[in-house]
């Protein structure tokens, strides 16, 4: 037992450590998205966004979070309560659950599975009962409709998202975040360039399948309050909001390691572009001499003090970015700059989020759901097999890979707008019934 | 060892889970446990190695219909069902029924096992030497070579149901 | 290792469950998830089974059984909805009426 | 929802049997995008609208009531609470009726500045619609960019008369206070960044497939339908029928400048949004001719410091931003007003809802209440 016990502590020490480091940064991180959002929202919207809690917000985070739990939590009266209770912590426990088959860097990820990707899919879709439960258990008729639009929606659009992501799982041939990562590195071009066209509808999907603008349709605030979430206060909703946006980092890192190269920099394969080498130091040098550039024209000592621990922390990442310079293609080297690069390709993503969020108005359910059924499924079916084929004309018929990918995806793209076409025709002939 | 901490684990939470889908008078809560029942087996799957399976399960079982057996149970308003009796009247005879089949089907286990000329199901299972491909593959060989034409026929019956259930849910045919 | 007739073991008593629940339930929607229950006892063992014999034809077959699994999901629940619209009622005694 | 059913809230339709998927959903009064405390049951197949019901009354203070016991002055105030993001506009309603009651005219020049400042105000009170109507189907931005351009308004105002919001700009026989230095310069020079914003916002949602998918073609009421509810203001001109009170029956100093009524086709919520849309524009083009040339002169008639209307009762209607706002005074020759009936656009426009819901979603619920521009102030009164 004791035995079997310290083979397991000396076999898995490092994912261990890999899962506390990846634990303890990604709520974290999805916290910080929060803050992330509300400053571009104020930036679109020409204001300043949080000001008060830290210099220019930054402690806005953690006063959210310490708010939340010491809020009262209230139970509805004609809930169920053993439900009511079990679905945030559903939800909370798919999000987390995703991380553990993310790679963030060369040998930075707790477990290499072989179905790496098919276990983030299948974890999230375990996501949607948190969300469905919880809906029930409220016992109110926002909740519960709230829950069954999202539920309808996950469903569908799960199955676009499902499509696009075999799109890019055909080409690297593998399950494996690790090995796709690897395919990319191998051939030298992210996946994006080579399947566009899924990687757009696992864009438009993942908006959808987090619930985000201009898919937010479960917790539209101005129908439905805030759908599955209106019963819900403190910390049990902190949960769902934690959930929400650690999807969004989840969707973001599943769409960066399948299309967008994982935890490669840009133009990994070309010696011309190492110099690029230097850009993660650099960058985070230029933010801790902003910071520091800041420090004093902060008001009042706390102020300056907690933007100095920040300059300090900015600092402190510079380090490890900066010593593992000039060469970091193996060991830990590669781990802290992958890692750099991973964060910042999820980030990008999520920013694109963001800012559609703050562009759109919202879809209607039937609007979605047709945007779903008769736009993107049948167009990720024709991508998947436009991508098979471009790989067939490739690999077997010894076609040039950029004529083959090229003839596939121009029928692809025509597919699109006939589909649209189709589409306008549609509502053309609806709006004219209607009139 | 850990192993089989992990079956036993898994195992007892299948049973309890199932157990409890029968009880439950709520059928919300009925299919909370079936989801509990559900995601232990796809445990066990993981402790016999079948990992595509375990995925599989969770993906089709869990996210699908577990999602539209929750789905339909709320849009059929149970809260008069849930003052009605949940047993039917035959529930004696039906379990005693039951247990008697358990029972046999436990003694024929047993006569199996004891038995040399019975099914062999005491010898500790062959599993071939790391296979060079992974299980995901060797399925998707079988699913595409050896069973292609079964494969496409459950295809055609997966669109016969979702047309058969679509007509069942709309209102006016 | 574990024996192959634990995972036996286990699935008899997930069969049995769910034989029970088909036959003493009242609520459709639960027996159809008793029937789940059932098939899943199956698709132990099968799965059992072939890591005895070696192969994965047994995890092949389960696939299938989810797959049919699913399509008796959608069609039952289906007649379920329409029976609910038509009588206002999901206990299995009380559907006696063979046509409505 | 399991409350006793009242006759005369019950639902207008007859219940069938309630299927599997009937519900009904109340809406309010406490409600995120009912803007204020409206209360809306909707009888829901699914999510699909069979009938709808607005229950309002939640705030009703009986401003008509308090009327009959405040000098006509006095109640000058109280109009500006009814409509309180177009408080100008009711004031200007108001002194004008009692004006008409008097007998007595304001001075050219106080009509000009009237003018101005109720143009001024429906750009501001159209402006804070599309924002929230925009918020309510889902986007978050247009909201800010237009509070910031209703803020130059409200300075306007602010500088003019130290208001805000409940302005109480305008007394009876013309103004009380002179217009401050540099006010045709504010007027002209937001009207010059005005022609740029408006552009701005139609760039965000004019062309926007979301934006079209949502209001096209959601909430039609046509021509007849508009004039048999009595629709007035945007809603009836995008139902195609040109009626506006400025042209047809001109008060103020509207019949010295020029301006289009724009109007719609299809009466859609799309259409109403473009026809607000336009009226921005309009309303600028006539704030711009009048700053050219305000005449000078007194900005006060003699009308005495205590009222006393002769005996007798009047009609008085305005187009106000949200449709026609009137006022029927009645006098008894003493110092307060025997009667006062106020006509408000939003209470009369939101008859319609029910024939602009049925058969649409619960999401286009909030689309048909942001397009009708309703404020429960003046709903309630």
């Amino acid at each position: 037992m004791l035995q079997e016990a310290y083979f397991i502590l000396s076999n898995y020490i490092w994912q261990i450590v890999d899962g506390l480091v990846i634990v303890a940064i990604f709520p974290l991180l999805a916290g910080y998205v929060v803050l992330l959002e509300r400053k571009v929202m104020a930036d679109m919207q020409a204001r300043l966004g949080p000001m008060r809690v830290g210099p220019h917000g930054l402690l806005q985070p953690l006063a959210d979070a310490v708010k939340l739990m010491i809020k009262e939590d209230i139970i509805p009266e004609s809930a169920d309560r053993a439900i009511f209770w079990l679905a945030p912590v559903l939800s909370v426990f798919a999000g987390m659950l995703s991380f553990a088959a993310i790679p963030v860097g060369p040998g930075f990820l707790i477990a290499d599975m072989n179905i790496g990707l098919l276990f983030i899919f299948a974890v999230s879709s375990m996501g949607i009962f948190g969300i469905v439960l919880g809906g029930w258990a409220s016992n109110s008729h926002y909740s519960l409709m709230g829950a069954l639009r999202s539920s309808a929606q996950l469903v569908s659009y799960e199955v676009a998202v499902g499509m696009a992501m075999v799109s890019g799982l055909l080409l690297a041939g593998t399950l494996s975040m690790k090995d796709i990562v690897g395919y990319q590195a191998h051939s030298g071009f992210w996946l994006v360039f080579v399947a566009p066209v899924g990687f757009v509808i696992y864009l438009v999907g993942s908006v959808a399948e987090t619930n985000r603008a201009p898919f937010d349709l479960p917790e539209a605030e101005s129908e439905l309050v805030a759908g599955y979430m209106t019963e819900y206060s403190g910390f049990r909703w902190a949960l769902y909001f934690l959930a929400e946006y650690s999807n969004m980092v989840v969707v973001g890192s599943v769409a960066t390691t399948l299309f967008l190269g994982g935890w490669l920099r840009p133009f990994a394969g070309t010696p011309a572009f190492h110099f690029l080498d230097y850009a993660p130091p650099l960058v985070m040098l230029g933010v801790t001499g902003y910071c520091v550039y800041r420090i004093p024209k902060q008001t009042g000592w706390d102020q300056k003090f907690i933007m100095a621990i920040f300059t300090g922390i900015c600092f402190v990442i510079t380090v490890p970015l900066a010593a593992a310079l000039p060469h970091p293609v193996a060991g830990w080297q590669a781990g802290v700059h992958g890692a750099f690069w991973f964060i910042a390709k999820v980030m990008a993503y999520v920013y694109v989020f963001l800012w559609a969020r703050f562009t759109f108005p919202r879809y209607r359910f039937d609007q979605l759901m047709q945007l779903g059924w008769h736009y993107l499924i049948p167009l990720s079916i024709v991508n998947v097999m436009g991508v098979a084929t471009a790989i067939v004309l490739h690999r077997e018929a010894g076609w040039n890979p950029v004529v083959s990918i090229g003839v596939t995806l121009v029928v692809t793209v025509l597919a699109a707008l006939w589909l649209v076409r189709a589409g306008e025709r549609r509502e053309q002939a609806t709006l004219k019934s209607a009139a | 060892m850990t192993n089989l901490i992990l079956f036993y684990f898994f195992a007892g939470l299948a049973v309890l889970g199932g157990v409890l889908v029968v009880t439950m008078r709520n059928a919300v809560h009925s299919a909370v446990f079936l989801i509990t029942s559900l995601l232990a087996t796809a445990g066990l799957y993981l402790t016999l190695n079948a990992e595509f399976l375990f995925v599989v399960q969770i993906i089709l079982y869990v996210g699908g219909i577990m999602v539209l057996f929750v789905f339909v149970i709320m849009l059929v308003n149970l809260d008069v069902a849930l003052h009605q009796v949940q047993f039917n009247r035959q529930t004696w005879v039906a379990g005693l029924l039951s247990f008697a089949l358990l029972a046999e089907l436990l003694a024929a286990l047993a006569l199996a096992r004891s038995s040399s000329t019975g099914m062999q199901l005491l010898p500790a299972p062959h599993v071939p030497a790391a296979s060079v491909q992974g299980n995901t593959e060797q399925i998707g060989t079988l699913l595409f070579q050896n069973y292609v034409i079964p494969f496409e026929i459950a295809s055609i019956l997966l669109l016969v149901a979702l047309v058969g259930a679509v007509v069942m849910g709309k209102k006016r045919i | 290792m574990i024996p192959t007739s634990h995972y036996v073991v286990v699935s008899l008593l997930l069969f049995t469950t769910g034989v029970i629940g088909v036959l003493t339930r009242r609520n459709v929607i639960i027996i159809l998830m008793s029937i789940e229950l059932i098939l899943n006892a199956v698709n132990i063992n099968l799965v059992a089974f072939s890591r005895l014999v070696g192969s994965v034809e047994g995890q092949a077959f389960a696939i299938f059984i989810i797959t049919d699994a699913a399509a008796e999901a959608a069609v039952g629940l289906g007649i379920i909805i329409a029976f609910f619209r038509n009588r206002e009622t999901v206990l299995a005694d009380e559907m006696d009426i063979l046509k409505w | 929802m399991d409350e006793p059913q009242n006759p005369a809230t019950a639902l207008p339709v007859e219940m069938p049997i309630p299927g599997a998927d009937e519900i009904v959903l109340n809406m309010g009064p406490q409600h995120p995008s009912t803007h204020g405390v409206l209360r809306v049951k909707l009888k829901l197949d699914g999510e699909r609208i069979e009938a709808s019901e607005c229950i309002i009354g939640y705030l009703h203070r009986g401003v008509e009531k308090i009327a009959e016991h405040r000098s006509y002055q006095q109640f000058a105030p109280y109009v500006d609470r009814m409509d309180y993001v177009a408080a100008v506009s009711n004031g200007l309603g108001y002194c004008e009726a009692v004006e008409k009651l008097l007998g007595a005219e304001a001075p050219p020049r106080a009509k000009v500045v009237r003018t101005i400042l109720t143009e001024l105000q429906r750009i501001a009170s159209h402006l804070l619609w599309l924002g929230t109507h925009a918020l309510d189907i889902g986007a978050l931005t247009p909201v800010f960019y237009c509070l910031r351009e209703r803020e130059e308004v409200l300075k306007i105002f602010e500088k003019y008369c130290g208001a805000r919001l409940t302005t109480h700009a305008f007394r009876i026989g013309g103004l009380q206070y002179e217009t401050y230095d540099g006010f045709e310069h504010d007027v002209k020079r937001f009207c010059d960044d005005f022609e740029k914003k408006v552009e701005e916002y139609e760039q965000l949602l004019t062309g926007n497939r979301i934006w079209v998918g949502r209001t096209k073609g959601i909430g039609i009421l046509t021509g007849e339908q508009a004039i048999a509810l009595g629709v007035t203001g945007p809603p009836l001109r995008a139902s195609g029928v040109k009626w506006d009170i400025r042209k047809a029956m001109p008060y103020a100093a509207y019949d010295q400048y020029q301006f289009d009524i724009p109007s719609g086709q299809n009466g859609d919520t799309y259409d109403r949004y473009l026809v607000r849309m336009e009226e921005m524009r309009q309303s600028r083009r006539i704030c711009l001719q009048a700053i050219e040339n305000i005449p000078t002169g007194p900005i006060m008639a003699k009308v005495g410091k205590v009222l006393k209307p002769p005996p007798g009762e009047v009609y008085h209607a305005i187009e106000a931003p949200k449709g026609e706002i009137g006022y029927y005074v009645v006098s008894d020759g003493t110092v307060q007003p025997y009667r006062v009936r106020v006509r408000p656009p939003s209470f009369i426009n939101l008859q319609a809802f029910d024939t602009m819901a049925r058969g649409h979603l619960v999401a286009d619920v909030v689309a048909i209440i942001g397009t009708l521009d309703i404020v429960l102030g003046e709903v309630d009164r």
